[in-house]
């Protein structure tokens, strides 16, 4: 195993890993804190924080090509017409 | 970077590591879809009951959650690990991350059964002798079973795909890199969903 | 072939639905005698002239119908939807008729206490509110006369209203599909004069009102135990409540209406009134349908007794 | 630049032989081949039984209401013909239908493909497909599921005694193979073109499978969860829609409609395809607007997401989003108004030829025009308040599905019969079958739109005796109908065993297909064609197609 070998197979999925820990103490920690404000909102960004980390770098969607990275968004924008146009009954009922 | 084993269409390699993680990233455009109607359920009835609802949160045991995020995140870990392995070549380390993958997946589902079984013993399934009475509390936890429930059972897909990857031999595995990166980014998925699902399930409310 | 227009609301409805028949037609035309012109004119064989559609022309003529189409499909949006939402806005003051669905007939009853089965007994031009609900899946009353149809969810108060114009007797259908009996929990509605329909109620057994056997039911399960004058817990009160701006717990307001009361019986602590604990029991399983029609009509009738004014908290 | 007639020859080879005897003559070799020839085979199997399964019901259903009163059948029976009715039809006849035979064969032949992105991943979802089709066959046998293809809650979750969750499981597993498929095209359409087909160089048909994809990938598992959330309500009782806990039971009907919606134009957006290759070849035209043509597919497969709840307009939903969903159902309809004035525009200056597949593809073009104008009148609330739940919707959606989808698909399948089979069939025949079908259709449901607006609902097993006169003519032309679908079986049935030889293209299409030996051999070309321009080369000034101007030269694709 080379030196580089070593930094990119075991390195960086290390790195980002040290990072997705630190998400984690954050949010539990913020969630535990005695009156914090916005604690739901807070804790969905950062599981969205964790997960856009998870899908850049292990998922390999920053050297992916464009396509691959159109059918990734491709879920999540047609969630958001299912949410946004249902809240928009439960809203305004 | 060794011959990959070019299957029926593809002429090169790079067209078929193109096709296998474009149609993978489709079959994941479906899972968020799948995931993103039954969390509408959880957002409908929360923002239905809203009180009820939080009060429910507080009874989920976040000790339980908690390790098993560590212990997915440790597998997301291992498995990109492999997956980069076996681009690399490196037979032995990328089999060992591949069993450990499989041990921490196991473990989550060990967790998750002492957590299921404090949790029936606590009453907290919605039924007839369900413990909480406010109204939105029975949604919170008909939520909570189901949500994980299938996220258990694409748990234990996901062990079936880590297990065919180990029994991949150690020869041809070099070959079988667009097969491990497949594998992986279906593994990943399942610890992105479990992410999303520990803030809406163990956060709330504390 | 036309079903008859037996509401003040069937005309204005069918006369969006002829103009829309209209407008169809006329596209109907229009293509049908394009295609049949173009395949005699063009059919494989015959010698008219034919050169390449030039491009130019093409995309004048694309640009041309998609506009045509999309200014038509707007004006038709706003003629048909926005133009016409009388079907949303009930009349004040209009003669309330409570309507529980079950599992294969309609339960259907006035305010002074007399009830139906499958039929309904309306005057002609008085403005009826239908406040429905069901008691098992979800059914719809679909009355074809007066071209209003409401789907009659259970565990919630949906509305609807309608005026009559013309005496006679009308369909009533349930048109959500709801089991073995579906096709046969229809009914009629009976319109008649005013002076028939005066006769016609007055003929009916005495029972006293809804809100008189509200009443009873009010003290029977034990409401004034915390609403009535003499409680020591505190409860809010009761008096004049239906229609009033209650301020809630955690901010924010809901107007008392039907739906509000009904909540507040079955799941107490899901809006709880400001300055209160939710200690209230749920009644969900113990009042049924019929029980709280008649507690909401007696909230609403101004025979409830306020309590004397609450000590502090 | 080789112009079309070379590539014809390079591809035809001696001897004959096609996937139909190279991958050899087992059975084994036919359930185990991953041919997206051979599979598309297996499908039209599956398809053609489900088909007249599904018809059966039909007829059943229409003798039942030739009879106000309810004495052919009883109540508990009628419900559960009608259901499996909805349910065979709609998931295991239309969405499939097009897709997966004349799909699975014609789309790598048409972009100059050798196969399918993933043919392992075809033939699976075929398995999925039968065994999906043998799950709601088992449930149909032990005795049947009675809450309407619609699946509502509480009554499918609290009420029903039926086989509701292993119907429920049969749609689960099938949804799983339509997503399959969706997937493979996408991949096949993105990654495997011939060279110098560039995407605006692709055929409509091909455009077609591409949009039908997008919406099978992208609905789909919305079916899947919403069912899933009726197993965990009635399996475990788990509360998520029961109104005593708090539940909302429209919040079903939302995740329901939010696949239902997009599956109609899963079933449509092929058929759209079909009827331009079918109307550009048989007129010899260039398709009018080809680039509005494509525009107008893919506005209609995302468009088609946000317009669920005019389903929904009276079933509580709130005022304002019943009008969001009552504009976005008008904006949904510009694009298909667009497409019928395209259709027309293809036969100005034509040589119209009306074989079968033409009548079938203007019979197309008259039935959907009815069908879809028919949808603007649903889309206004007031109107769809009246119509709503009544015959007149019935009308309306088979006016698409069956005048639309069906005589697209029985289109298309004549249309490249001869490609598919290596045979020719008859062509009188054929088209006394064509105008028998356009008839017979009207006879059956034009009476149904009056019905409607009458107030008769639909799911009825009896009925007031004023509506009598109006389904006796109706149940009279389900007769005529029902002919229109058999007859084919015969004279295409006989083509396969006497039909005469056909040549590579009989029509003489311009589309790639037509440019390999007819039935293609199973790498499809002996070496890849190259595309040098639009895929539509006919001309009306002469029969046969040849260039006007020279296109230029043949770029690298993407």
């Amino acid at each position: 195993m080379t030196r580089e070998q070593r930094a990119q197979v075991i390195g960086q999925p290390l790195r980002v890993f040290a990072g997705l820990l630190a998400l984690l103490l954050v949010t539990f920690g913020y969630a535990y804190l005695p009156g914090g404000p916005l604690k739901t909102e807070v804790a969905l960004a950062v599981a969205a924080a964790k997960a856009l980390l998870i899908a850049t770098f292990f998922m390999q969607l920053r050297q992916a090509v464009w396509l691959v990275r159109l059918a990734a968004l491709g879920g999540l924008v047609w969630a958001c017409f299912l949410y946004i146009i249902t809240f928009s009954d439960y809203l305004t009922r | 970077m060794t011959e990959v084993t070019l299957q029926e269409p593809w002429a090169t390699a790079e067209r078929q590591r193109v096709a296998v993680q474009f149609g993978m990233w489709l079959f994941l455009a479906t899972e968020t879809l799948f995931f993103g109607g039954l969390f509408l359920t959880y957002a409908v009835a929360r923002f239905s009951h809203p009180a009820g609802f939080v009060a429910a949160a507080r009874e989920a045991e976040a000790m339980f959650g908690t390790i098993n995020t560590v212990v997915l995140l440790t597998s997301s870990l291992t498995m990109a690990i492999a997956e980069r392995a076996v681009r690399e070549a490196l037979v032995p380390l990328a089999r060992a991350m591949f069993a450990a993958t499989l041990m921490l997946g196991v473990a989550f589902l060990v967790v998750k059964g002492f957590e299921y079984r404090s949790d029936i013993v606590k009453h907290l399934v919605p039924g007839p002798e369900f413990t909480l009475s406010q109204t939105g509390a029975s949604q919170f936890w008909a939520f909570y079973w189901t949500a994980t429930g299938v996220h258990a059972c694409h748990m234990l897909i996901g062990l079936g795909v880590v297990t065919r990857m180990l029994l991949i031999p150690a020869a041809d595995l070099p070959g079988r890199s667009t097969t491990a990166e497949g594998s992986a980014l279906y593994w990943h998925l399942v610890d992105l969903i479990w992410v999303i699902l520990y803030a809406l399930i163990y956060l709330v409310g504390r | 072939m036309r079903p008859v227009e037996a509401s003040t609301y069937a005309p204005r409805v069918d006369s969006i639905f002829w103009m829309l028949t209209a407008a169809s037609g006329a596209v109907i035309l229009l293509v049908g005698t394009l295609v049949l012109f173009f395949s005699i004119k063009y059919r494989r064989g015959t010698a008219t002239p034919r050169g390449p559609v030039p491009d130019r022309l093409s995309r004048e003529v694309e640009i041309g119908w998609t506009a045509a189409t999309a200014f038509a499909f707007l004006f038709f949006f706003w003629f048909a939807a926005v133009a016409e939402t009388t079907q949303f806005e009930i009349p004040r003051k209009a003669m309330e008729i409570h309507v529980v669905a079950k599992q294969w007939m309609w339960k259907l009853e006035h305010p002074n206490g007399t009830r139906e089965i499958n039929t309904l007994h309306v005057p002609v031009g008085v403005p009826v509110r239908l406040v429905m609900t069901s008691q098992d899946v979800i059914h719809s009353f679909f009355v074809p006369a007066f071209r209003t149809k409401q789907d009659v969810l259970p565990g919630r108060y949906v509305e609807a209203w309608f005026e009559a114009s013309k005496p006679g007797t009308y369909h009533l259908f349930c048109t959500e599909y709801c089991g073995t009996d579906h096709s046969r929990m229809g009914g009629g509605i009976v319109v008649q004069s005013q002076s028939d329909f005066a006769r016609w109620i007055d003929a009916q057994p005495q029972g006293d009102s809804l809100a008189d056997q509200g009443a009873v039911l009010f003290r029977r399960m034990g409401c004034t135990g915390c609403h009535g004058g003499s409680s020591r817990i505190r409860a809010p009160s009761l008096a004049g409540v239906f229609g009033r701006q209650q301020p809630l717990e955690g901010g924010g307001f809901v107007t008392a209406d039907e739906s509000y009361l009904r909540d507040s019986i079955l799941l107490p602590n899901k809006q709880v009134v400001a300055g209160y604990q939710p200690v209230m029991p749920s009644y969900q399983g113990v009042a049924s349908e019929d029980d709280l029609i008649r507690l909401i009509a007696y909230l609403k009738s101004q025979k409830v007794v306020s309590p004397r004014p609450e000590v502090g908290p | 630049m080789s112009t079309l007639e070379d590539t014809g020859a390079l591809a035809r080879e001696p001897g004959r032989t096609s996937f139909l005897t190279e991958g050899g003559t087992t059975v084994r070799s036919w359930l185990l081949s991953t041919d997206h020839k051979r599979i598309a085979f297996l499908y039209a199997a599956g398809i053609t039984f489900f088909f007249f399964l599904g018809g059966a019901a039909a007829t059943l259903i229409r003798a039942e209401l030739v009879t106000p009163a309810g004495d052919l059948l009883t109540a508990d029976e009628y419900n559960r013909l009608f259901t499996l009715h909805g349910v065979i039809m709609v998931w295991f006849f239309l969405v499939p239908s097009i897709p997966t035979t004349l799909g699975n064969f014609l789309l790598p032949l048409m972009i100059g493909a050798r196969e399918v992105a993933f043919p392992r991943l075809n033939l699976f979802s075929w398995y999925l497909y039968m065994g999906g089709g043998l799950l709601t066959l088992l449930s149909l046998l032990l005795g049947g599921v009675d809450t309407g293809w619609t699946f509502y809650t509480p009554f499918s979750t609290l009420y029903s005694n039926s086989y509701v969750l292993l119907a429920a499981a049969g749609v689960f597993v099938v949804g799983f193979s339509s997503i399959a498929t969706g997937i493979n095209f996408l991949a096949t359409i993105h990654l495997l073109r011939a060279k110098g087909m560039t995407w605006m160089r692709m055929p409509l048909f091909a455009w077609a499978m591409y949009t039908v994809s997008l919406v099978m990938v992208l609905a789909t598992p919305v079916l899947a969860i919403s069912l899933l959330l009726i197993f965990a309500e009635r399996a475990f009782g788990l509360p998520i829609f029961d109104p005593r806990s708090g539940g909302d039971p429209l919040l079903f009907q939302h995740l329901f409609w939010f696949y239902s919606h997009p599956a109609v134009y899963i079933m449509v957006l092929p058929a759209f395809g079909v009827v331009s290759e079918i109307i550009a070849c048989e007129a010899r035209r260039r398709v009018f607007g080809y680039e509005f043509m494509v525009y107008a597919m893919v506005a209609i497969a995302v468009i088609g997401f946000m317009v669920w709840g005019h389903h929904m307009f009276v079933s509580g939903q709130s005022p304002f989003a019943s009008l969001v969903f009552s504009f976005l159902s008008f904006v949904v309809a510009v694009p298909s108004a667009i497409k019928v004035f395209n259709w027309t525009g293809t036969l100005y200056r034509g040589q119209i030829r009306f074989s079968a597949p033409m009548l079938y593809a203007l019979g197309f073009v008259g039935l959907f025009t009815l069908g879809g104008l028919t949808g603007l009148f649903l889309a206004s609330i007031p109107i769809d308040v009246q119509v709503t739940d009544t015959y007149f919707v019935v009308a309306h959606f088979h006016y698409i599905m069956v005048g639309g989808s069906v005589s697209a698909f029985f289109g298309g399948l004549h249309f490249w019969w001869p490609k598919i089979t290596g045979r020719m069939y008859s062509e009188t025949l054929a088209k006394f079958a064509a105008v028998s079908m356009f008839f017979g259709f009207n006879f059956t449901f034009f009476p149904q739109f009056i019905l409607g607006y009458m107030g008769m609902p639909r799911r009825y097993h009896e009925y007031p005796p004023e509506f009598q006169a109006w389904h006796v003519m109706s149940s009279t032309g389900a007769v005529v109908l029902a002919f229109a679908y058999l007859w084919p079986l015969f004279y295409l049935g006989w083509s396969l065993v006497k039909g005469e030889r056909a040549d590579d293209n009989p029509h003489d299409a311009t589309g790639l297909e037509w440019q390999t030996s007819s039935p293609p051999p199973k790498d499809n070309f002996a070496e890849p064609p190259i595309v040098t321009g639009t895929p539509y080369r006919y001309h009306a000034e002469g029969f046969a197609p040849h260039e006007v101007r020279p296109i230029h030269a043949p770029q690298d694709p993407q």
